[in-house]
């Protein structure tokens, strides 16, 4: 019997795989793809207080083994994503991890506590949007602010939290034990890297917001050696994701220290990505005669 | 509607002119779900290039699509190259599709948004003007339009037929319709939808923008709609989604 | 007559083309393949007072569209380098630019002052190596540190100095500012973003030293976006590198505000790589009208 | 040497076992330069994939290389997939080659190590026997070496030969020669360096590393020596450029 499920502050996922926030929306549409079920949890699409437009297009560009997005955390706000997304993704036997956002701690809170009720098991608290001015990244590169934000949402939340860090940092461990001071139950990492791409014929940049955030199979080993890090630097679990596409990229950052794994711009060229690497995850595991995937995490050192 | 992901087979590879290409593609499932105005996303072999590129449906056969494509850049260039045999990662059908209403209609295409036109000159019933807009004498595709009906050139060297653009064209030969269907580049269906609105028709359009997943998940395609869009309810359809084709009053351009 | 040439700091380059240290040699090996005539500059490996073993091997791994290095500042020291290597490039039409590196102000400054009647036009001081614990990151990620080294090579140093930022740093700019006001002529940027790949089948780290600098066109859109910020908060001149590989991609850089781009990893695998990035600019130039290169420095904003 | 990027042409790709495929390939002008003992460096056609992937060169005619290659990787299952004309990146000839001695010699190849020998046994002049190392029954190559001198088969698992390593096929043979040239795993290696030091034979040893560059100039590929190096001074030698041939006892294994 190979045992693959893991603990994320106390809430039991069948399988370490998760999707990353903003690459799967609420999850309705790959379900036309993916059996939502087979999977340890979905992670939606930040959402905020009321809703956000979101920034002008072109909003996202190709690189070389990755993209650039600055979708601008487009939502629909709290009210329409109780009544819509959260039932939706009741109908399934997976984890709902919502991906929180805002543009001051007092927006982070409302959200909060709007799902105190709902039947989300994790909140997951992005202070790591750079294509936001004000879309938590400002939290998110300074340590004191990450203290005080997984502070104050910690002492409204009734789901434990998750706080996302970014990598767009000097030393990703100061955020981590920032986050772990301030109460946080789980870390995840990485979000995108900012970067920017421009187009030579027109001499404009390729995204109308300027920068964007990269992400893909470009930056996983920007993203392993992170979590590695923060894995050695903190005792709370870790989410890993940045660029995994496959279940031998999740297994990377399993070895490195990360308890559960996110998928995120894989889906856009494999929309089968996350059930694939659920399932090559266990053929590892057998080849491995690896029998809990925890006897896994964190043993490359 | 059904959407699948899977790895069809190429049936033919033609060059249409200097730099279009059309390519005959065999698929298991998408060719049965797929109607005219749907698109596909197609994948490049090349490790380095993740996203999809959206080409819409030219023509549909029972298990055979066909898409016409302009050769703009690595994509499409690694498109070109592909030979009867070869395999090719597609998803779809992807998108709305056109409406068919049965109204005396224009089919408009400019440049390469005229593939679209053919499956729809297919599939519509009633009386029908194609009016298609070229760069210069390289017509592609207008003699599979000429069985559907009367079929009038614009370009823009003036080569061939009414020198100028499409509306100069339609001006040119005093044509009349109830309904526009339409897919070219930006400034023309502008141009469209207020000349459908001035003439007071009905007016359907075909957008483009950068795609990431294709599905409606990601949020990259919007456009700017009149009304509050039912996904975010922020005045932003999804083009891949919600459209491709849109009522022209619909949206902002 | 198009007008290729720049200048950095009162080196007129025939072109903005030059090789990034530590891919090219001394261009004794990649002289079989391109003329180093037609080269801007020749940037050296970094060079030390004394030689540098490096570190124990696998000292690369391949990752998707990039690649990591953890050479480890192997150098026969500025004794053999001097002997050897100058007067090898002496024999060529192009400038010569050293990179330094050290483990301490000490060790730089003696390079530095090795190098002061040598027939060598810039010098490029290495303060961003992620691969040496001493190798200077320790230097180049804290801005004090930054302005300090900066402050002491240039009152030492004969030639106009450059200094190497490094990109695993929250800020940029803060770095950028730091090396202008300790008196550097010129900034180069990016150095490689450490990263990790472990081999999931013998569960170990891909390279021995478990990190590894990320270079490459994985890199780009970071390398741009820094380049970009730099160039929009310092008034000196801008080396721009980060998976440069063709003519479009060193455009880039030079629209976003780079003088001078330098080709690294890419010489790996084009061998050609130098040459035909500045046959590509000379193409472009004519495409766009462009007479003079200078014109287009920075021009997208 | 001259060395030289080229855009090839495959002639014929032959699958030998399981894994191990046979490829000649027609260069202009790499295989006019190569001698046995160098290799190549090939590219992958993926743009993700930047390395080179260096692979010995196994025989060398006028204008045409064949390299013998086990898939292991991402890289050398594409190369398995090309077929007669089509194009491949390849650089070289690369590294030092093996010195040709006038000596009754071994040429000892295990696994994935075979190849280089076959070059090596038509270039040498002088009295030789081939001491091959497989896994299993699957003995790629071996009949190609017979025209050239005694075969001595040695397997893992037993199913041919002598059970065990190339050593115990020499022991078992009662073989004897004065000088070693071989490739092959790094265990076998050392294990010949000390069977020739105890001996008292010349041995000469092909190595492998992870490279980047394959010139010279990246310092990626380095073993450790015995002397200083000529380049860095550090003992460092550079198996792209130094070796990958080297005297046993010069290198630290
Ligand atoms: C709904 C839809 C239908 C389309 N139908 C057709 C068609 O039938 N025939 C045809 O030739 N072209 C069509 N296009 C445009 C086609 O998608 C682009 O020309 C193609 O993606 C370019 O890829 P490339 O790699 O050659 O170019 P590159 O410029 O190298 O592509 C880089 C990136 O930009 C994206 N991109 C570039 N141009 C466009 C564009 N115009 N629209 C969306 N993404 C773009 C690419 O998909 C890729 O992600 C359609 C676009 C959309 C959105
Ligand atoms: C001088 C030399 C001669 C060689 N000759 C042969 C030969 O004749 N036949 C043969 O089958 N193999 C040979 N090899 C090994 C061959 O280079 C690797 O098997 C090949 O690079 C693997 O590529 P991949 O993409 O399939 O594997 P992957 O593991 O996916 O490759 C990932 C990266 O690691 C590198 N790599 C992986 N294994 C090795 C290795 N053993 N040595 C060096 N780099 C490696 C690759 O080049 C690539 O950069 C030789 C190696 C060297 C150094
Ligand atoms: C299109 C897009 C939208 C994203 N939206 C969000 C978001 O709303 N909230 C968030 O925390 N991260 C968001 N991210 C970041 C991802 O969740 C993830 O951290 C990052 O993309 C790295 O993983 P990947 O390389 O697997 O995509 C987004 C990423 C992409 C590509
Ligand atoms: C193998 C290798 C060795 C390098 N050695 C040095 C060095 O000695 N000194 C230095 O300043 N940078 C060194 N670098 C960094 C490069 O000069 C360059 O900053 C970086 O690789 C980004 O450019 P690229 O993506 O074009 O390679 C090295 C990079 C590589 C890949
Ligand atoms: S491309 Fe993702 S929503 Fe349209
Ligand atoms: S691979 Fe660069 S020195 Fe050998």
């Amino acid at each position: 019997m190979l045992n693959t499920s893991v603990n994320l502050a106390g809430v039991q996922l069948k399988n370490p795989v998760m999707t990353a926030s903003g690459t799967f929306g609420s999850g309705a549409e790959y379900s036309e793809f993916v059996d939502l079920n087979q999977l340890g949890a979905v992670v939606t699409k930040g959402v905020a207080n009321i809703p956000w437009p979101g920034n002008p297009t072109p909003r996202i560009a190709e690189t070389t083994g990755g993209m650039l997005n600055a979708i601008g955390l487009q939502n629909p706000g709290i009210d329409v994503f109780v009544k819509r997304d959260i039932p939706f993704l009741k109908q399934y036997d997976t984890k709902i991890i919502v991906n929180v956002c805002g543009k001051s701690t007092e927006d982070y809170l409302e959200v909060v506590e709007r799902l105190a009720d709902e039947p989300v098991d994790l909140l997951e608290i992005n202070i790591s949007c750079p294509n936001v001015k004000e879309g938590g990244i400002a939290f998110g590169q300074d340590p004191k602010a990450v203290e005080a934000i997984t502070k104050a949402v910690k002492a409204k939340a009734k789901q434990p939290i998750i706080m996302k860090l970014s990598p767009n940092v000097t030393d990703i461990t100061v955020m981590a034990k920032a986050a772990e001071a301030g109460g946080a139950d789980v870390l995840s990492l990485i979000n995108t890297l900012t970067g920017m791409k421009i187009d030579i014929q027109r001499q404009c940049f390729a995204i109308a917001n300027k920068t964007g955030g990269l992400s893909g199979p470009a930056v996983k080993p920007i993203a392993l050696r992170m979590v590695y890090q923060v894995a050695n630097a903190v005792s709370i679990p870790i989410i890993g994701m940045g660029g995994i596409a496959t279940a031998e990229d999740a297994i990377e950052f399993i070895l490195a220290g990360a308890t559960a794994v996110s998928i995120g711009t894989a889906n856009f060229y494999n929309p089968y990505a996350t059930i694939e690497v659920v399932e090559g995850i266990e053929t590892y595991m057998k080849q491995h005669n690896c029998e809990d995937i925890n006897q896994l995490i964190g043993i490359v050192k | 509607m059904a959407k699948y992901k899977e790895t069809a087979i190429v049936l033919s590879q033609e060059q249409l002119s200097e730099d279009i290409f059309s390519m005959w593609i065999q698929t298991s499932r998408i060719a049965k779900e797929a109607v005219c105005g749907q698109f596909v996303s197609i994948y490049t072999k090349d490790g380095a290039k993740l996203l999809p590129r959206p080409i819409s449906l030219c023509e549909v056969e029972a298990d055979q699509i066909r898409i016409v494509y302009r050769i703009v850049g690595a994509g499409t260039k690694e498109f070109s190259t592909y030979q009867a045999g070869d395999s090719i990662e597609i998803m779809g059908p992807l998108g709305n599709g056109f409406p068919l209403k049965e109204k005396k209609a224009f089919l408009i295409g400019g440049g390469i948004g005229i593939p679209p036109m053919l499956q729809l000159a297919k599939s519509l019933k009633c009386e029908k003007q194609m009016v298609l807009g070229y760069r210069d004498a390289q017509l592609f595709l207008k003699e599979a339009f000429e069985p559907y009906g009367a079929v009038y050139v614009a370009t823009e060297d003036g080569s061939v037929g009414t020198k100028g653009n499409v509306i100069d064209a339609i001006m040119a030969n005093h044509l009349e319709a109830d309904i526009i269907y339409a897919c070219g580049p930006t400034p023309m269906l502008r141009a469209l939808k207020q000349y459908a609105k001035e003439h007071e028709m009905e007016c359907y359009i075909s957008l483009e923008e950068k795609m990431a997943c294709g599905i409606g998940a990601c949020l990259a395609c919007v456009c700017k709609s009149k009304e509050v869009d039912e996904h975010t309810h922020v005045h932003n359809k999804r083009i891949c989604k919600d459209g491709p084709v849109f009522a022209a009053e619909e949206v902002e351009l």
